[in-house]
């Protein structure tokens, strides 16, 4: 069903947790499929210094998401708006058409959470 | 890739068991004949053929005239719910449980949107229907009842005695859906008053692609596929020859074992359950006691289905799941739904289902492996316990 | 009881060959997992599976996503007719043939009861069709024209490129059960423009009780049954594993052989007719060039088929007939009717169906044998030849 | 489908043929199915002293007329009479229940030859 790169992913995951110190953290949903995630940045001159996971959710839920993480460090958050779920689902090789809707929350999270940090940048520029 | 492997999900299928393929070879090769052939090489098949058909029928108390042969439970389903509905004349009433098996649900549901009225009768907390209900449902059309012996989920038995009595009183056809039950406990047709009675062979160690069907001496529904008649026209197609032969040895000998495997079952799966609840946040699904002898049904709070049985397969455990995305649609079982649990709950249910060849070593193994499985997707994910 | 067995059965049924049942076997005890479940066990049964499909895609000239395994050529060739009426709005007219096998004929009779109009194009005496009655057949109202590729009882093999044109051209659905061709003959779906190819893997040595259906991709259909939504839901139930597999492999080798056997059938065949046609009052029935490489069926005058057959198989010879009383029926088979035999000659219709293994040996057993038989019968009867 | 003693009777069919000193004959025979028998009987003192057939149908149309001459040989005719085509069947150690309609016709052209006899008599007793 999944090919060996997402079955690494979901077996051995990379940054998962939290991130104590993060800058922002994005959520994302699945109202029906209940797939759940936080992602967690940490950003350095407008670039993604670290960045870490939690998904609730299937085997392309969790290896989508730990693809991400891996995709998006090291990136401006420019570079990063522009990564799209398509790109976690090729990145991995591929996933199952069924399995497609559950690689969609990845890149939402993402975009969430930079989002949220622009506008914390925002209120502390206002502020 | 792991020391051991541990099939746990017999209620999805089950191997062919050595007696049941010796007893098929013969009949692919050698015993070739169509059984409607005139020539001694037809006859001697149509010969084996009414044999298995007298020795499914001795297994499940019933007299040959009253076997059909068909492609699986699914197709016996289909054939019963669909030809009383075309025997019947207009449009009718047919009473139902909300968690029948989808080859029930759905063509009930598209007999609805024909112009049949349904009702799809509610389970409580553990999948149980009561009986009182089904009394209650009853109308001047009610033309079928179809009641599921065992449900494939949660492994919850409904009260069919009771059912069908009730039936028997209005004089309404009775169905039950017992292919989850057949070869792994007793059936008594006359107690349960059945008309019809759905079964197949690969859940009880016989051969994908075939099942059967009781009809009740006298009872008459109209054919759905019309063809050279075979099965008393109610299944036309040449007969699946080995199929029919290796569904009915792995019937003869899974209901002799049946007094023995009971209670070797039950001890396991109890066992098991004992240890899984062990588990923090580890609820189980469908009924304490009225439950089908191999199986078991839990929910991992927290963790998703489908990424537990990943993980489970990474260490040689073979187990299903009632979540979304181990079926590739995106609501979880409408079993899970039907007895109350919420989506989280139900997205992270698990079925163990024992069968033949399950030891006390696979029950160790398994309770060994599980709680590292669980706490690893746990700290994958966001959700927490709130206390 | 005799010292040779002559197998010239094959348009009835055929032996599963040696690397058919070898591909089979694998799926009986080891790899028996339900293509369904996520887990190794399933999910190696489902590339199985999945390989079968491209199998019996590419022997075919279709691609995986059009092929539909089915229980049989039956269930094929009822999910089409009856998935497409479900499908269309209202009644509407259908175009078949008179000499169609009963698993569509009688699904169309079934129909035209239901309500829609049926056509029962007639064919000449050879039993073809002229492909000019099936355009002027045509009606706003027709939805489906279904004709059979090749006759079971007599060979002949219908015109269908050009009335796969009509159909294209009046744009109407084109389905043709193949059952008796598929793996005897080379077919080319594109050249006979069909959306619908129902074929049966017993009939080119691949095991009973498992078919499949070509459905041109984008052509849509109701299905059926309900279930678990396996094959594309137009066929639910769990997969007969080894038995699509099996047909996979029976498939392949078949129409690999095919450019091969077509010559070595054919001279069987004719040396067959040939040689009874040299008997007194005996009649070849069916098409002298269009038809199965591997069908003989000639009428006896004066004696009735099914005691041709006991006769027959007392020497070791396994034949067929149209007879009523070989069927158990009390009419002639409809097809020797349609081709304007009168009763006493369909009566004594007997069909010798050749297939692989049989030899020149066997032609010249049987050409040794039919003469006494045929004379003992002559001398019972009490039907004179006038001349 | 058949028993040995129908096969038998179908292999090794008793008393075939005509009569050609025959002194009367039944015929009969099923429109729908097209079985056809001819029954010769030879008469002496109200007895049948020989009796032979011929049958167009299946085997159990020719294993009943060869059963068929066998019962009625050497009875009075009005024992003849009594004969019914399920005796001829019950003779034959039974019929695939598909078949019975087949053996209808022995009894059936027995009593046609019996009856023709009788007129004969009849006819010669009055002239
Ligand atoms: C309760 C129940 N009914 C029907 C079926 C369908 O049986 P099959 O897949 O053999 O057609 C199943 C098995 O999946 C089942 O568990
Ligand atoms: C032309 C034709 N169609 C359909 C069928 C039915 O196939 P099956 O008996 O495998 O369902 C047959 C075989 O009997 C056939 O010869």
């Amino acid at each position: 069903m999944y090919n060996e790169k997402v079955v690494d992913h979901f077996n051995n995951p990379r940054n998962v947790g939290d991130l104590p110190d993060a800058d922002a953290v994005g959520e994302t949903g699945s109202f029906k499929c209940g797939d759940t995630m936080k992602l967690y940045i940490k950003v350095k001159d407008e670039r993604i210094v670290d960045v870490s996971f939690q998904t609730y959710g299937c085997g392309a839920a969790i290896a989508s998401s730990s693809m991400l993480t891996e995709i998006v460090k090291g990136k401006t958050l420019d570079e990063a708006m522009q990564v799209t779920n398509q790109d976690v689902a090729e990145q991995l090789g591929g996933l199952p058409p069924l399995k497609l809707h559950c690689s969609n929350l990845a890149a939402d999270a993402l975009h969430n959470a930079i989002a949220e940090y622009r506008k914390k940048q925002e209120v502390a520029g206002k502020g | 890739m792991n020391s051991r492997e541990v099939y746990m999900d017999h209620g999805a299928t089950t191997p062919v068991r050595e007696e049941v393929l010796e007893a098929m070879l013969p009949f692919f090769k050698e015993q070739y004949g169509n059984p409607s052939s005139v020539h001694s090489k037809g006859r001697e098949v149509r010969n084996a053929v009414e044999e298995a058909r007298e020795k499914t029928a001795s297994a499940l108390g019933a007299s040959p005239g009253e076997i059909y042969f068909t492609s699986g439970g699914t197709e016996s389903n289909n054939i019963v719910l669909r030809g009383a509905a075309k025997k019947h004349e207009g449009f009718g009433h047919i009473i139902t449980s909300a968690i029948e098996h989808h080859a029930v649900l759905d063509v009930c549901r598209d007999l609805e949107k024909e112009g049949h009225r349904v009702t799809f009768l509610p389970v409580d907390k553990y999948g149980r229907l009561d009986p009182s209900t089904v009394e209650d449902a009853i109308t001047p059309e009610t033309f079928i009842i179809s009641i599921m012996a065992a449900n494939n989920e949660i492994g919850t038995l409904q009260p069919l005695e009771e059912i069908g009595a009730i039936a028997a009183k209005h004089n309404i056809i009775f169905h039950t859906d017992a292919v989850q039950v057949v070869g792994q406990l007793p059936v008594d047709l006359k107690k349960m008053q059945v008309d019809f009675l759905s079964l197949s062979a690969h859940k009880f160690n016989g051969p994908k692609g075939v099942g059967a069907l009781y009809k009740r001496k006298g009872i008459k529904i109209d054919p759905l596929y019309r063809g050279g008649g075979q099965e008393g026209k109610l299944r036309p197609g040449t007969e699946n020859v080995p199929g029919v032969i290796g569904l009915a040895r792995a019937l003869e000998l899974s209901v002799e074992e049946i007094p023995h495997k009971i209670n070797t079952l039950q001890s396991l799966r109890d066992k098991l359950i004992e240890g899984l609840l062990k588990i923090d946040e580890v609820v189980l699904n469908g009924h304490p006691e009225e439950r089908l002898p191999g199986n078991v049904n839990v929910s991992f709070k927290y963790i998703e289905g489908e990424a537990i049985l990943l993980s489970l397969d990474m260490e040689g455990i073979a187990a299903s799941s009632g979540s979304a995305c181990s079926s590739g649609s995106l609501d979880p079982s409408h079993v899970l739904s039907a007895i109350g649990l919420d989506h989280q709950t139900a997205h992270g249910s698990v079925r163990f289902s024992l069968g033949r060849g399950n030891s006390e070593t696979d029950i160790d193994y398994v309770l060994e492996k599980v709680p590292a499985v669980v706490d690893r997707l746990r700290r994958i994910s966001p959700i927490r316990r709130s206390g």
